[in-house]
Order: structure tokens, then C-alpha cells, then sequence
């Protein structure tokens, strides 16, 4: 097992690997820019080491001040936890070459899967259903001329994306020129990386995600999650199981994409993302080789710890479990407080003046802040996700409602009442939503 | 209100020998006044005259192994008591075997080293003070 | 189901309480004394009402304040929590009288159960095995008499009795006068009740208690805890399950309490309470009739809200499951996190000036304490309570280490050093202690 | 403005020796001057005279339902302007059928009332104003 990780990450998710290595008895550096010497997981880690500046592009997502901060504290292990350098190629060769490992799959699945399109193909090959679309594309004249066989409504999106970023709706060829100038500008300053690729686009699909484990030789998975509650593509609210998913479905999917995770090599801990549209149809979009800020869902329901297990896998021990001995225990709900205000989504940063987490049982709360703590401009919004554990959808729903209503944050706001307003949506409570369902909670 | 506040300023006013003292900000405003035989028990002169030298610090601009010389053989960049000019190389950090030279931005003289080589410094660690050489 | 429930108790189990209610959609209205009148709560609460100044004889304690009160805010319900008057015939007979639901057993199941020599009658009787004693006395002329049947060493107890006052052991004949003189006035000033009994003293036993829940017709339990981690007999670490019961061992006393809870007429949750002297033999020692301080662990561990269950049995609602459905996922553990010094127990009331909760998998945090607020002097000394759930007791325990490790109290002395010395010693991996382990941390 | 802050600025002036301080902040303006061979003696402002009638506050000792009148039809025990002794019935509070007396523990002038009849009271409710009558 590891001696000593590198904490590549910020806010509640450093925390979060804080807590594993600390049950592993691995000793954790935090990496942290200059603001964030005051938070949390610097305070409660065993070291905290500076690499920068405010601005990410010189220190979170720095490939050279992480691999020198891991160096530098004598790392043997580096965790990217997600966002940020977590699906870098860089930074997995950079750490190969250090003789750090990287918690996360080997660089070659992360090029394969960093590069969508090719992707795709990889997994239609290995027998996942997936959309119609094109390969990547760096030309926008190339880019038109493949939009004819996909045909409209389409989806623009970034080679190497993720986050919404890079991404368009066409609904006619006629705007198709637009979507892919701004996509081009947008993938290039977010992922350095200008390159398109299109897809069918479903109208009024669900999302849902599957979360795998991968050692040498197995793959399990461990159900999935509804992210259907997503407001500009960014996922608010996720739960597991998903409304829409029977126990066959599950079966059939879960057998798909641990086989086509094998096929590809595939090691550590990753998510499977599927369109379901409105017949059901599943298909495949992309596969996320990190862990997800929604992993607690399926903690709560499954009880594995997947931090632990990916820290585990890197080090080189197999798998802790077997499919089967993987329950689905009740549902599970996952709401993420943002510093943003509810209804329009514009980012509300300050200082968080009080903050009180609420307890009780089947309540979790992962969150970096505290009374007097800052809710950063510089990152993103996340200030606390706070999930509920029930015996079932009702339940979970019922102590989620009580857990927001007695979740105290003063000084700033955050998306708490936009929350509410959906757990008490009587087509949310009756499992009735699309990607397009939270339009109707907010204004712009 | 804050007592702090006010024991500060009578520090002040003790400092300066002053007997009376009136002070606004943000709506705020104070005014405390002494008996007049109270003055002069503790005055202080003023110093008054031209702009003085500075002592500034130069920080790390990233994380690395700091090296006092350019090459491994080679002599320190800058000691102390060294007369540096803006654009000199005070020192070398290495990250992933880049040698990132860290130059002067200002003139001066070195008065201090705070790093031994060969040290890992984290990002904003102090490397050097320098007091400033006004061209004046 | 009720409508409004008058929550008459402090702290974090008044927290706990509107959490149930709030799931249970039903309105909650908390009692509190005037200090109080700032608690995280009185906050949170629909309501909450003002009965009496910081003296508990005149706020938490007077079933005229608390009968008032229910009455005054229109509370068709008053749950009463842990200590306080949680058994209280009184209070019990007075809702009653006032038409108001109490939340517990019937008044005649707490008479019974309150005069402790007499239940223990009762469940010998019912097929539980008990320790030699006597009958309740007043006299300590006639305690000294009856105590020559016991021998020595014995225990002298209250017969209204609990949370330790009241209670001696006496290892010589000689020492015993001085002891039944000061358990009397012990008793009468902490219980109104200057009654005695005295019991058969197990050397290094274990303690241990069965959680049961009962309606008019069935009773289930749902496991048991192990509490035998106790200073000055107030336990401070609680498990379940518990290390030193076989699967055998927990059928047969889970039959029995069960059986037993039926003969006695019990209704609601319950616990029943056993030594297990050094050869394993349990002895039912008392049977407690109310939801207890460590009410998580068995939460934790049967995924069963107990809290949310009392109301639902108290509405005339019968039991939401079956023995069969009862089935014991991993290992939890509670550490109860009191204002006091370590390692001499001496309270250390005052302002709690930070408070940050650990927050990720498999933990819970109960607490009313929040940045900025009081523990006072004048009620106990519980600031928190940290469960830690894990696959099996050793993630338990690391899971409970890190919990500690990551939970930041500032302003006041706490537990958690002496948690932490518990969770790092051998003997308690090993599970090898009895109700004596803890004097080895401690220093009077 | 709060009775205290004045008692903590006098500390202030007392520690410091001043004679005049002058505060104000968001709309509040206090000055304080004391006569100038007062300084650093401590000198307190003499009470000038005897006691002042002061108004004080009832609060309810118990929380139930509180009546003005001691029986169904009877008339309020005070009504606003009557004199009170102390010991006086003031009011009842029922709680739990039990009707308890609460009493003036001063002599005085009923200012005012605060609670209807039949209304519910908390603990440490305001039921009155007394304006004291010294007996000197």
C-alpha cells in the first residue's frame, strides 16, 4: 500500500481523500493554490504543500507544480480526484515518469476515452449501443459537410470535453455555422484542445450513469445513478437507482459496460453515461475515467467506499468484491448546494457567514466549508453536497427535504430553494422528468 | 464600539504627545481630548525628510528545488551584499528538470538569503530580501 | 398520525425528534428552557415554547410546564426523549389526562419498569435470566438486613435509578451503611425517590441491550449494542454488534426480550439491559423505556429509523416490519462527545467557538453544537455524538479515528482525546475489555 | 444606544485620564466631558439627589394561560393607572388546571398591560409595567 498520496484536488473532494487515505493509514499531502491555504482539507490533512496562484491554469491544473508537489512531499501516489487534471494524459504520463502513480486508469485509456468520438467507436465495437454521429473534427467546413449524414436536431460537442463546456443544440443547418465557431473557441480555453465532434441529438432523454470497478482481470459495476436534473448541462441533483431503470435493464446494461470496460483496458474506478430516450432505448455517450462528485449516491446504497477501492486498485490489490456481492441497499439522493443564486444560476461567491450541517440518520453531508470560510470567484460554485439515504425513493425524498430545511448557510446564496422546489414537484415525486426539466424552476 | 480601538489611540496620542484627538471613517467618529497639562509627557519626534530605501521580499513564482547557482558547479548567482539590477538572476527553481531562472525586478542590494539550495520551496515561499536603490 | 408533536427534550435529541417529524410530515414544536431559547432546535423547529428558567426542576422537569405547553401550542403528541421525564408516570399520566399522546410506553408499562427491583421480578418471572437481589426498601436498617442474603460484593441501587446516581458497589459488609446512606440522598435528589435494591456485583462483566420495538400485538428486537465502555457508569462508547455475542447467543435473548416485552405489556421501543459476567452468561439487569442516547448504532447497523417507529407505534400505527425483515448490515460505533476534560471527566462547559463536522461515508454526526453556541453548565454534558458505520468493526473503528481526527471543536475541552486513546489501544481492537477497561485512561 | 456602552466608555476615560470623549457611528453620537480637574482623579458624577421612580418590567414566572381577574365574572385584580403594594394580586396563570396568584413585588403605578385575557404566556413573558413609588 501506499505511504504517502498526493491530494491533487481542492474543496470537499479533498477532504473526501483525506478521509480515505486516513482509514487506508496513508499518510496525505494536500496540493492547494495560494487561497485555498486557509480550507479545510489543507488544515486537516497530515501536509499541505503551496503550488500556485489563484488562477487554476498555475496550479490546479499545472501538470508540472503537481508532479513537483508530489515529488517534493516524497508522494508515492497521486490522486486527481475529478475536474481539473483528474482526465489529463499529461499529468498520468508526467507521474509515470516521476514513478508516482496515478490513481486513476493508464494513460492510453485516458487518451482513448479523452478522445469522445473515438470513444464511441471503441465501445459500439465492444457492443454498447450507441448514437449516430461523426469523428472528430478540427475544421469547421469539415465539421458542415459531416452534419448532412447526422442531420438535424443535432449535438455539437468537445473532443475532450466535459462539464457542458463546448457543447451546442442545432435544431436547423442554418445555425449549425454559429454552434460550432463558439463551441470551437469554448472547447479550446477550456480543455486546450479545438476539436468538434457531432451526434444525434435525443430530444427529452434521461441521463444515466454507470459506475464501474476495474482490477486486471474483472470489472464489476455498481448500479447506476439518475443525472437526468441537469441546468445548463451541469448535474444538480442525482440519485440511485434510477426511476426509469428495471432490474432487467440494469442487468443488461451492467453485463454491456463491464465488458466493454475490460475490452478497453479499462482499470479503476469509472462511469458509463447513457441517453435513455422516451422509449426506453439506451445509448451510450461517454465514459468518465475519474470519480464523480455524485460517487456518494451509490456509497449510500451499495455501502462501498469508492475512493478507498480506487486507491486500493492503483496500489495493485484486486478487487474487494464480487459482483454479487454487490446489494443495492434502499435509494439514495444527492443534492449540491452551490454558492449560486436558485432560480437564475448566477454564482454568488463570499464569505459563507454561518454554516450548519444537519445530522440525523441517512443524512451525509461532504462539504469544505465552515462559519467564516470564503466561497471562492476562482472555482467552481460547490459548497456542499448533502446526500440522503432511505429505505426507499419516498423516504429518501422525505429526509432530504428535512436535511435542506435544516441546513444553515448565511452569507451567501446557494441553490438550496431551487432544491426544494423540486423535491416537492409532484412530477419529480412521480419520477416524470427530462434534461429538460429543471427549465421550468429557473429564470435567466 | 471597541475598547482595542480606543487603547490604540491614546498609545497614539501618548506617542505624540498630543492632548486632543479626532478621528472619522465610515461614519465612524471619535474624538478624546486630555487634560491640557497632560501634554508633552511623552512626545516623540517626528522623522520627516525624503523617501527611505524599502526592504522588499521576492517570493517563489512557483514550487521547485531552489538553487543558488545556474549550474551544479557554479558560484551562487547573488550573495549578501551583492548590488543587483532588474532583470538579474537571483537563483534558479527546477520543476520537472525545467531550470526557471528567477530574475531581479527591481535594484538593489541583497540583504538577506533565506533558502539553503538545494531546498524545496513551496509556491510564495520568501527567497531574498533586497532593499530597494532608488534611481534618485 | 398526529398533527403537532411537542418535542420535551433538549440538545441533540430534540434536533433528532423534528428530523422524525419532519419525515413523518408532521409539525414539530420543541419546550425549552430560557437559555435554551437559542438553540439550534428552538431554530429549526416549526415552533418552539418557552416553559421555565435554566433550572430543570422548573423547565425540563415539570410535567406541569410540558402538559401546559403541549396544550398551549394545540400538540396532539409529546415525545420526551432521553432522561428528563422521559419515564415519568407523572408526565405520562398527565398526557393522558390532557388527551395528549405520550410518546413511550403506557403509564403502567413505566410504573412497572421504573420500580427496578419489581421488573426485575417480572422478568424472571417472563423467562429472563436475572441476578440474585432483594425487593425495593426505604429503610437502610432494612437494606443492611437483606443485604446479608446477597453477600458481597454487591450493588446498591436506586429503584428509580438511571445514568449511574444512585448507585454504589459495596465489596465489604463493613463499607455498606456508608453506601446506602449516600445512594439514599443520591436517589432522592436526583429521582425524588429515596428507594434502594440491591444486587448480586459482577466482577469485569460486559454490558449489553437489546433494542425491541412492540406494538399491541407483535414485539421484534433489532439486535443488540455494546455499551460497555463507561466512566463513573455514564457509557461513552457504544457498538453494535456486539463483540463478545454469538448469533446463537443474540437469538436466544432477542426471543426472550421479545417474549418478555409481550408478558410485561410493552409498547414502543424499548431496551433491555444485561451483564455478561466473564463465563458469557447475560443477567437481565433493567429494562429502559424510552429511546437511549445511542438509539444510532442499532439505526446505523438495521437501516430502521427508531425515532420515526415510536411515533408511528404511538399513532396506533402497527410495527413497519417483521423479525425477518431485521437484518444487521456491518458494524457501527458511537462516541459520545461530552464539554469535559478527557481524561478526568470534569465538565468544561463554556462557548463553543468552532465546530466543524466530518462529513463522508459511512458517518453521522448528531449535534445540536454549532460555531458560536453555548454548552452550559446547567444540563449534561453531551456537545455531539459521531457514529461511524463501516463493513465490519475494524472500518468501523478506522472510519470512527478519522471521524474524530477531521472533527474540529474549539472553545471547549472535549472526549475526543480519550476516544482517540480508546480506538488506538490493542485491547479494544482485540475487543478484550469489560466495564473497568476505561479507568485505565482515566484520572480522577 | 445601550446603557452599558456608556458605563464601558467612562472605564475608558478613567483608565486613560482623559476629560472629553466623543463617539458616533451610524447615527449615534455620544460626548462625554468631564470637568478638567477631574482628570485621572477617578471622579465619578455625584448622584444629584435622591432615587428616581423607575419603570420596571413583570415577566411571566411560569408559562399557561394568563387572566386578568381571579374568577370568571370578577373584574381585572389592575387596570392601567391603579396603585399597587407589594404583594398585590396582579394576575393569574393557569397551567394545568392550577391557578397561581402572581404578585407585585414592588409598590407602585400600573403604566401598562401587555396581555389580553385568556391569552397564552410563555415563561418570561412581559405582563406589566410598574412605575416604582419609592417610599421615601
Amino acid at each position: 500500500m501506499f505511504r504517502k498520496v498526493l491530494v491533487a484536488k481542492r474543496g470537499e473532494l479533498a477532504l473526501r481523500i483525506v478521509c480515505a487515505c486516513r482509514e487506508l493509514g496513508i499518510s496525505s499531502a494536500v496540493a492547494h493554490s495560494q487561497p485555498d491555504a486557509e480550507s479545510l482539507a489543507v488544515r486537516l490533512a497530515d501536509e499541505a504543500v503551496c503550488i500556485g496562484p489563484a488562477a487554476s491554469a498555475r496550479s490546479y491544473l499545472s501538470v508540472s507544480a503537481m508532479v513537483t508537489a508530489a515529488t517534493m512531499v516524497g508522494a508515492d501516489a497521486l490522486h486527481p480526484g475529478y475536474g481539473f487534471l483528474s482526465e489529463s494524459v499529461s499529468l498520468a504520463d508526467a507521474c509515470r515518469a516521476a514513478g508516482v502513480v496515478f490513481i486513476g486508469p493508464p494513460p492510453e485509456v485516458l487518451r482513448l476515452l479523452g478522445d469522445k468520438a473515438r470513444a464511441r467507436e471503441v465501445m459500439r465495437e465492444a457492443g454498447l449501443p450507441v448514437l449516430p454521429g461523426t469523428d472528430s473534427f478540427d475544421d469547421p467546413t469539415e465539421g458542415a459537410r459531416l452534419a448532412r449524414a447526422v442531420g438535424v436536431p443535432l449535438l455539437v460537442k468537445a473532443t475532450s470535453g466535459g462539464g457542458g463546456r463546448g457543447l451546442r443544440v442545432v435544431r436547423s443547418m442554418a445555425a449549425l455555422g454559429h454552434a460550432l465557431e463558439t463551441a470551437r473557441g469554448e472547447a479550446l480555453a477550456a480543455f486546450g484542445d479545438p476539436r468538434l465532434y457531432l451526434e444525434r441529438y435525443v430530444d427529452g432523454p434521461r441521463h444515466i450513469e454507470f459506475q464501474i470497478l476495474a482490477d486486471d482481470t474483472r470489472a464489476i459495476h455498481l448500479g447506476e445513478r439518475e443525472c437526468t436534473l441537469q441546468r445548463r448541462h451541469q448535474k444538480l441533483l442525482e440519485e440511485s437507482p434510477a426511476v426509469g431503470v428495471s432490474e432487467a435493464l440494469r442487468g443488461r446494461l451492467g453485463g454491456l459496460v463491464t465488458t466493454a470496460a475490460l475490452a478497453a483496458g479499462y482499470r479503476n474506478a469509472g462511469t458509463f453515461e447513457f441517453l435513455v430516450d422516451q422509449s426506453g432505448e439506451p445509448f451510450f455517450i461517454e465514459a468518465n475515467a475519474r470519480i464523480q462528485v455524485e460517487h456518494p449516491v451509490t456509497e449510500m446504497v451499495t455501502g462501498v467506499d469508492l475512493v478507498k477501492e480506487q486507491i486500493r486498485l492503483a496500489a495493485g490489490q484486486g478487487l474487494s468484491l464480487q459482483q454479487a456481492d454487490v446489494h443495492c441497499q434502499g435509494h439514495a439522493i444527492e443534492c449540491r448546494i452551490n454558492a449560486e443564486q436558485a432560480h437564475t444560476g448566477r454564482p454568488a461567491p463570499g464569505m459563507i457567514r454561518t454554516f450548519i450541517a444537519p445530522g440525523g440518520p441517512g443524512v451525509r453531508v461532504d462539504s469544505h466549508a465552515h462559519a467564516g470560510c470564503m466561497a471562492w470567484p476562482h472555482y467552481d460554485a460547490l459548497v456542499a453536497k448533502v446526500i440522503a439515504h432511505g429505505q426507499d425513493r419516498a423516504e429518501a425524498i422525505a429526509r432530504m427535504r428535512r436535511a435542506l430545511e435544516m441546513l444553515v448557510v448565511e452569507g451567501i446564496e446557494t441553490t438550496v430553494p431551487l432544491h426544494l422546489s423540486v423535491l416537492r414537484d409532484s412530477d419529480f415525486l412521480a419520477g416524470r422528468f427530462t434534461t429538460a426539466f429543471l427549465e421550468r424552476f429557473c429564470s435567466v | 464600539m471597541d475598547t482595542d480601538d480606543i487603547d490604540h489611540m491614546v498609545a497614539l496620542m501618548e506617542r505624540h504627545g498630543l492632548v486632543e484627538l479626532e478621528w472619522e471613517r465610515d461614519g465612524t467618529r471619535v474624538r478624546l481630548r486630555k487634560p491640557e497639562g497632560a501634554a508633552g509627557t511623552r512626545a516623540r519626534a517626528a522623522d520627516s525628510g525624503q523617501a527611505q530605501p524599502e526592504r522588499i521580499l521576492v517570493h517563489a513564482p512557483i514550487l521547485g528545488t531552489f538553487y543558488r547557482a545556474t549550474g551544479p558547479e557554479g558560484p551562487p548567482c547573488v550573495s549578501v551584499g551583492d548590488r543587483v539590477k532588474r532583470g538579474d538572476v537571483l537563483c534558479i527553481i527546477e520543476a520537472m528538470k525545467l531550470m526557471n531562472e528567477i530574475k531581479a525586478e527591481v535594484d538593489g542590494e541583497i540583504l538577506e538569503v533565506f533558502v539553503e539550495s538545494g531546498a524545496p520551496v513551496q509556491f510564495g515561499a520568501r527567497l531574498f530580501a533586497i532593499r530597494t536603490q532608488p534611481a534618485a
